[in-house]
C-alpha cells in the first residue's frame, strides 16, 4: 500500500485550526488592538513573566506555536498550489511550507526557553 | 466471440448480466445501453417491489392477485415461476446491499399496493427503483470482466436463418457504426411510453427492443395493453407513486368527494383497506377518471382535466418518512407542498404490458435470442400489471433470460461470419445515408408529436372501432412520410438526431402494433376497454394477442392461447369482500 | 473528427463566485495566523527579556494596530468558519440520535467565547 | 390531425408570457477549435424547465444541438450543466428564475467537452468503480431465505450517501477537481463511505482512499455539497473519512 504523510500533517493541521480558533482572536484583540489603543491597560511586565514563570505554560507556548503554524503552512500550501496552479511543484512548496513552520517552532523554543 | 450480448442496462440487463457472470466466468458476457446503466428508466421507479415474505402471506395470494388484477391473460405457469422467485431475488439484492426500509427490528419492511391482498412490497423510501438500479449496477462492477457498451445505440438484430448473430450498434460518441458478433442476445429494453404524449416515461423509453425483434420475425405479444397510471402530475407527467395512496392518500373531485365509491370499488374508510378504493387497480381507477370528467366532476387545468389526490391528513412526518420524494417532486416540479396542499394529477402513460413474446424462460422464437423486463412479455401481467410487480419481474426474469443465454452459448459455438459481415455493412450504409442529411421534409419532432397524439386519441383509456381504425391509416401513413424527414445533424461526434430519427421509426413500428392488437380485440378487458365492446368476452378472447410484421412491413394479428392452471377465469372484485 | 474539447485552465476561478472568493478568503486567513504567532512570540520575548516598554511602543505604531486589525478580523473569520466546519468531520451520535450540525456549532462557539474570556481574565486580572 | 391543433401547440400559444433568449455553447468537433455560443429565442412558458426550453430548440429551431436528458425527473442524473455559470441539473431548474434571461448554457466545467453540452464522463466511471462501490463480505454467502438484519438507525448511518445519482455536479463545482482531474473527487468518495458506514459491509477501503489524489486531496471547498441536488453532502463524506484515516493511521491497530 501506497504510503502517505497525509493523515499526519491533516492531523496538525486540525489540531493547529482548533487552537488558533479558541486562542488567537482574544490574544490580538488585547495585545495588538486595545492594549495599543489604550482601551486597556498593558498588564504589568512583572504579572506577564509570572505567568510565563511556569514550565507548564510555557510548554503549551510551544505547542501553540508549532500547531499553529503547521495549520498556517498546510493551509498556505495547498491554497498557493490551487491559486497559481503549481501543483507539480507540491514537494518543493511543501518544504519550504512545513519548514518555515518547523524554523518557527524552533525559534519559540530557543525564546521561551 | 461475445457469448452473451445484453442490449439494455437496466434492471433486466444488468441482472442478467450478472446471472451470466457468475454461472460461468468462462462466458463472455457484453452490456450495450444508449444511456449509461445508471441512467436507465428503472431509476425512476418509486413505488416498491413485490415478494412475498410476511407471515400470513402466501405464494398462491401474490399469484391470484396478480392473475385477478390481469384479467385472467396472465400465463399462470409463469406467474407462479415469478411469485416464487421473486423472494429470492429481493433478497439477493439485499444481499447486494440495496437499503431497503426496515422494521424497527431490523426485518426489512413492506408497504401494501394497488390490487394486492397482503402487504408485500418492498420499499427503500419512495426511490425504490433508483436504489435498486444503482445496487445493481455497482454490485456489476464487481464483475469486472463484463464488457460495457455505454451509450452505444443498437439499430439492428443480425439474422440468418432463424438464429441471433449479433447487432448493429452505432458509437453515439463517434458515430462509429459497428457490428457485434454474438452467440446470443438478451433484449432488455424497457418499455415505449414514449409513443404517447403524456407519459410517465423517460426519454429513452421509445420501444427499440420490441421493434428490433418485431423486425427480424419475432412475434409481440398483447401489444393492446397499455398501463395508465391514475396520478401523474398534470404538465410534465410525472408520476405520484401509488405508494403515496397506499400510505393512506385519497383521491377526490373537484368537491371534494372520494368518487371511488360510485365505481364498484369499496366504501370510503379512514385507512386504506388493501384491495379497495384507492388501493384498487390502475385501470379500474383511470377508467373512473375518465367517467368522473364526463360527469363534469373533474377540475379544469390549462394541461386538461385533473383531480387530486390529498395527503395532507397524513401529516408532514409521515410523508418525510415515507414518501419524501412525492414531497420533493411536488415543490419541485408543481410548487406545492403536499403536506398543506391538494396535488392535481390525471392518468398518465405508464407501462407495457405487452412486448416481445418469450417463454418462461426468455426465448424468443428466434433462436438465441432471447428478452426480459418491459420489453417482454412472459407474460405475468395479463391485461392490467399490478404495481410493485415489475421491478421483480425484471430480476426474476432478467436472471432467467441470461442463464438460458448462457446455455444456449455453451452448446452452440461458432457463428454465421458472413451474414453478420453483409447485414453490418447494409446497415452501415444506410445509417451513413441518413447521416449526409436532407435539407427538406418535415421535422422529425414533428412526426413524432403527431404519431403520439394519433395513439392518445386512438389507444387512450378508451377505445373504439373507428377511431382505431382511422388511426391505422394515419400511422401508416406517417410512416411513409418518415422516410423523407429533414435531417440538419451531418456530424458523426454525439450526433443525437441520428438516434432520435432511428427512435421514430421504432416507435412507429411499435405504434402500428400497437393499434392492430387493439382493432382486433372486439372485448374489454383490463387496460382494453372498446366502448364498441364493453364486456369481457372469454369465449373468444381468454387469449393473447400475437402480432406479426407482414412481408409489406404491416402487423399482423392472430391469437394465441393464455395458459391457465389453477386459476379459473373469474370475476374481479374489488372493494367487496 | 472526433477531439473532445479541453478548455483550459481559469486562471481567474475564485473570483467566478461568491462562494470561491470566500473560500480563498478563508484560506488566507492562514497567512494572518501566521502573522499572529509571531506577534505572540515577539511578545513572548519582550516580557522573558524584559523589554516590554519597547515592544508595547512598536505595537501602538499605526501601521503595526492596522496589521493587527486586519489580523483580528482575519483570525476572528477563520475561528467561525472553522468551528462551524468542525462538525462535518465529527458526526456525533447518542443512541442512534445523530446531534444536528447547529448544536455542535453552537457548543463550539460557546466554548471559544468561555475560553476567551477566561484568557482575558487570567492576563488582566493583575491589580 | 394537424399539427395546429396539438394540446402542447395551444398551450405554447396561450400561456407563453413573452420570449427568453437561450445562449447556448456549441462545439462541433472538426468544425469548432473552440466552443461558440449561438442564441435562441424561446417561450418564456412558467412550467418550464432549462431542459424544456432545450427541448424547444432541438424539436423546432435546430436539430442538430446535442445534449444528454432522459427521465426529466431529477433522477436519472443526466442532463447536468452549467446555466448561467453555476451546474444545475436543468431538468429542475426552471426558466422563470433568470426573469427575462438571457439564459447562458454551457457543458459542465471541469470535463472534456466531446459535443456541444455532452461531456466525457468515462474518467468518473473508473473512479467510482476503484471504490468498490459493493457490499463486501468475509466468508460465505447466507442462503437467499434471510436478509441481514438493519435496524433504522443503521440505516440511517448511511442513508444519505446513498441519494448520489452521479450528476457530477460536485465534480464541476470544485476547484480541485477542476485543477487536477486525478483528483478521485466528492461524488466517489461519498459513495466509498456509503459503503463503509453500511452495517453489512466489512472493508473500509483505507487503500483508496488514503491517498494523497483521494480524500487528502480535498480542502475542503464544500462547493460540492452546495450544489448537490440531492442533498448528498459530500464534503461531510470526505471531512469524516479524513478523520478516520488519520486516526487509523496513528492508531494503526484501530480499525475503522
Ligand atoms: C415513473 C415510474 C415509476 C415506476 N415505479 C415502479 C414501481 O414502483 N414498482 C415497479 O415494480 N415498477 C415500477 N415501474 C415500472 C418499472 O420501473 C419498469 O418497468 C422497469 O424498470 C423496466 O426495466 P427494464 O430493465 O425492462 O428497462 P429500463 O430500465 O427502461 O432499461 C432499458 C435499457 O435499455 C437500453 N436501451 C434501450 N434501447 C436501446 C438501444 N436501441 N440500444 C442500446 N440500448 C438500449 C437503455 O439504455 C436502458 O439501459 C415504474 C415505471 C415508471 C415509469
Ligand atoms: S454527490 Fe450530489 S452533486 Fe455529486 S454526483 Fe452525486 S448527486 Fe450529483
Ligand atoms: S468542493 Fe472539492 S475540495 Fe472537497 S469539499 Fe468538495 S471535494
Ligand atoms: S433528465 Fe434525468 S436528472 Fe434531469
Amino acid at each position: 500500500m501506497k504510503r502517505t504523510p497525509e493523515p499526519y500533517l491533516w492531523l496538525l493541521f486540525s489540531g493547529g485550526g482548533v487552537v488558533a480558533a479558541f486562542l488567537l482572536p482574544v490574544l490580538v484583540l488585547l495585545f495588538g488592538v486595545l492594549m495599543p489603543l489604550g482601551v486597556v491597560d498593558w498588564p504589568t511586565a512583572e504579572h506577564l513573566r509570572a505567568l510565563l514563570g511556569h514550565v507548564l505554560v510555557r510548554v503549551a507556548l510551544l505547542a501553540v506555536v508549532v500547531l499553529c503554524l503547521f495549520h498556517a503552512a498546510h493551509r498556505i500550501r495547498f491554497t498557493s498550489e490551487e491559486l497559481l496552479g503549481i501543483a507539480r511543484f507540491d514537494l518543493v512548496i511543501a518544504v519550504i511550507c512545513y519548514g518555515a513552520a518547523i524554523a518557527g517552532g524552533v525559534v519559540a523554543a530557543i525564546i521561551v526557553f | 466471440m461475445i457469448d452473451v450480448l445484453i442490449v439494455g442496462g437496466g434492471a433486466a440487463g444488468l441482472r442478467a448480466a450478472v446471472a451470466v457472470a457468475e454461472r460461468d466466468p468462462s462466458l463472455t458476457v457484453a452490456v450495450v445501453s444508449k444511456v449509461y446503466p445508471m441512467r436507465s428508466h428503472t431509476v425512476s421507479a418509486e413505488g416498491g417491489a413485490a415478494a412475498v415474505i410476511g407471515i400470513g402471506d402466501t405464494l398462491d395470494e401474490h399469484c391470484y392477485d396478480t392473475i385477478s388484477g390481469g384479467d385472467w391473460l396472465c400465463d399462470q405457469d409463469a406467474v407462479e415461476a415469478f411469485v416464487n422467485e421473486a423472494p429470492r431475488e429481493l433478497i439477493q439484492l439485499e444481499h447486494w446491499g440495496c437499503p431497503w426500509s426496515r422494521e424497527s427490528d431490523g426485518r426489512v419492511a413492506v408497504r401494501p399496493f394497488g390490487g394486492m391482498k397482503k402487504m408485500r412490497t418492498w420499499y427503500a423510501a419512495d426511490k425504490t427503483g433508483f436504489h435498486l438500479l444503482h445496487t445493481l449496477f455497482q454490485t456489476t462492477l464487481k464483475y469486472q470482466d463484463v464488457i460495457r457498451y455505454d451509450e452505444w445505440y443498437v439499430t439492428k438484430l443480425v439474422v440468418d436463418d432463424g438464429r441471433v448473430h449479433g447487432v448493429v450498434a452505432v458509437e453515439i460518441r463517434t458515430g462509429r457504426v459497428e457490428t457485434i458478433p454474438a452467440r446470443t442476445v438478451v433484449l432488455a429494453t424497457g418499455g415505449c411510453g414514449r409513443v404517447f404524449p403524456f407519459t410517465t416515461n423517460a426519454a429513452i423509453k421509445t420501444g427499440d427492443g420490441m421493434a428490433l425483434a418485431y423486425r427480424e420475425g419475432a412475434p409481440l405479444k398483447d401489444m393492446e395493453f397499455v398501463q395508465y397510471h391514475p396520478t401523474g402530475l398534470p404538465f410534465t407527467g410525472i408520476l405520484i407513486t401509488e405508494a403515496a395512496r397506499a400510505e393512506g392518500g385519497w383521491l377526490i373531485n373537484k368537491d371534494g368527494y372520494r368518487y371511488l365509491q360510485d365505481y364498484d370499488l369499496g366504501t370510503p374508510t379512514p385507512t386504506p383497506k388493501l384491495r379497495s378504493m384507492e388501493l384498487g387497480p390502475r385501470d379500474r381507477l383511470s377508467q373512473a377518471f375518465v367517467h368522473e370528467q364526463s360527469k363534469g366532476r373533474t377540475v379544469d387545468t390549462p394541461y386538461g382535466p385533473v383531480v387530486y389526490l390529498d395527503l395532507r391528513h397524513l401529516g408532514e412526518d409521515k410523508i418525510e418518512a415515507r414518501i419524501p420524494f412525492v414531497r420533493e417532486l411536488c415543490r419541485s416540479y408543481q410548487n406545492l407542498d403536499p403536506a398543506a396542499d391538494l396535488i392535481p394529477v390525471r392518468p398518465v402513460v405508464h407501462y407495457m404490458m405487452g412486448g416481445v413474446h418469450t417463454d418462461i424462460d426468455g426465448a424468443t422464437p428466434i433462436a438465441g435470442l432471447y428478452a426480459a423486463g418491459e420489453s417482454a412479455c412472459v407474460s405475468i401481467n395479463g391485461a392490467n400489471r399490478l404495481g410493485s410487480n415489475s421491478l421483480p419481474e425484471c430480476l426474476v426474469f432478467g436472471r432467467r433470460a441470461g442463464l438460458a443465454a448462457a446455455e444456449f452459448a455453451r452448446a452452440h459455438t461458432g457463428g454465421q461470419a458472413r451474414a453478420v459481415r453483409t447485414q453490418g455493412e447494409d446497415e452501415r450504409r444506410r445509417l451513413e445515408r441518413v447521416r449526409e442529411g436532407r435539407r427538406t421534409g418535415e421535422r422529425v419532432a414533428d412526426l413524432r408529436e403527431r404519431m403520439q397524439h394519433t395513439l392518445e386519441g386512438a389507444a387512450g383509456i378508451y377505445r373504439t372501432g373507428d377511431v382505431l381504425a382511422k388511426a391505422v391509416d394515419t400511422l401508416a401513413d406517417l410512416r411513409r412520410r418518415a422516410e423523407e424527414v429533414r435531417f440538419e445533424d451531418t456530424s458523426t461526434a454525439f450526433n443525437t438526431e441520428l438516434i432520435n430519427l432511428q427512435e421514430l421509426h421504432t416507435m412507429l413500428e411499435v405504434a402500428q402494433t400497437i393499434v392492430a392488437c387493439a382493432l382486433n380485440r372486439q372485448e374489454s378487458r383490463g387496460a382494453h376497454q372498446r366502448t364498441d365492446f364493453p364486456a369481457r368476452d372469454d369465449d373468444a378472447y381468454l387469449a393473447h394477442s400475437l402480432v406479426h410484421r407482414a412481408p409489406d412491413g404491416t402487423p399482423s394479428v392472430g391469437l394465441l392461447p393464455v395458459t391457465i392452471t389453477r386459476w379459473p377465469p373469474g370475476e374481479r372484485v374489488y372493494g367487496r369482500d | 473528427m472526433t477531439t473532445a474539447y479541453r478548455p483550459p485552465r481559469d486562471r481567474l476561478w475564485f473570483a467566478r463566485s461568491r462562494h470561491y472568493t470566500l473560500f480563498v478568503l478563508r484560506e488566507l486567513t492562514s497567512v494572518l495566523v501566521a502573522w499572529s504567532i509571531v506577534f505572540v512570540l515577539m511578545l513572548a520575548d519582550a516580557v522573558l527579556g524584559g523589554s516590554l516598554r519597547q515592544f508595547a511602543a512598536l505595537a501602538a505604531q499605526p501601521w503595526m494596530i492596522a496589521i493587527n486589525v486586519v489580523a483580528l478580523v482575519a483570525t476572528v473569520f477563520h475561528t467561525i468558519t472553522f468551528l462551524n466546519l468542525a462538525p462535518k468531520a465529527t458526526v456525533v451520535r447518542l443512541g442512534g440520535w445523530r446531534v444536528p450540525a447547529w448544536m455542535i456549532q453552537g457548543g463550539n462557539h460557546s466554548a471559544w467565547i468561555v475560553v476567551s474570556l477566561l484568557i482575558a481574565y487570567v492576563i488582566l486580572r493583575s491589580p | 390531425m394537424n399539427a395546429d391543433t396539438d394540446t402542447t401547440r395551444a398551450i405554447r400559444q396561450e400561456a407563453a408570457t413573452g420570449t427568453i433568449r437561450m445562449e447556448v455553447a456549441r462545439y462541433r468537433p472538426g468544425q469548432d477549435a473552440e466552443p461558440v455560443t449561438q442564441s435562441y429565442e424561446v417561450p418564456l412558458i412558467s412550467d418550464w424547465a432549462v431542459l424544456d426550453g432545450l427541448n424547444y430548440i432541438k424539436d423546432q429551431l435546430d436539430g442538430s444541438l446535442s445534449y444528454r436528458w432522459s427521465c426529466r425527473m431529477g433522477v436519472c442524473g443526466s442532463c447536468g450543466m452549467t446555466v448561467n455559470g453555476e451546474p444545475r441539473l436543468t431538468c429542475g431548474t426552471f426558466l422563470t428564475e433568470y426573469d427575462r434571461g438571457p439564459v447562458r448554457i454551457e457543458p459542465l466545467k471541469g470535463f472534456p467537452v466531446i459535443r456541444d453540452l455532452v461531456v466525457d464522463i468515462d474518467e468518473f466511471l473508473a473512479k467510482l468503480s476503484s471504490v468498490r462501490p459493493w457490499l463486501v463480505r468475509e466468508g460465505e454467502e447466507p442462503p437467499l431465505t434471510t436478509e441481514y438484519a438493519q435496524t433504522p438507525e443503521q440505516l440511517d448511518a448511511y442513508k444519505q450517501y446513498s441519494m448520489c445519482i452521479n450528476c457530477l455536479l460536485c465534480y464541476s463545482a470544485c476547484p480541485v477537481y477542476v485543477l487536477d482531474p486525478d483528483f478521485l473527487g466528492p461524488a466517489a468518495i461519498a459513495l466509498a463511505q456509503r459503503y463503509n458506514l453500511d452495517s453489512r459491509d466489512m472493508d473500509d477501503r483505507f487503500d483508496v482512499l488514503n491517498l494523497d489524489e483521494a480524500v487528502w486531496g480535498c480542502t475542503f471547498v464544500g462547493e460540492c455539497t452546495r450544489v448537490c441536488p440531492k442533498h448528498v453532502d459530500p464534503a461531510e463524506a470526505i471531512q469524516r473519512y479524513k478523520l478516520t484515516a488519520a486516526l487509523r493511521s496513528v492508531l494503526p491497530w484501530s480499525r475503522r
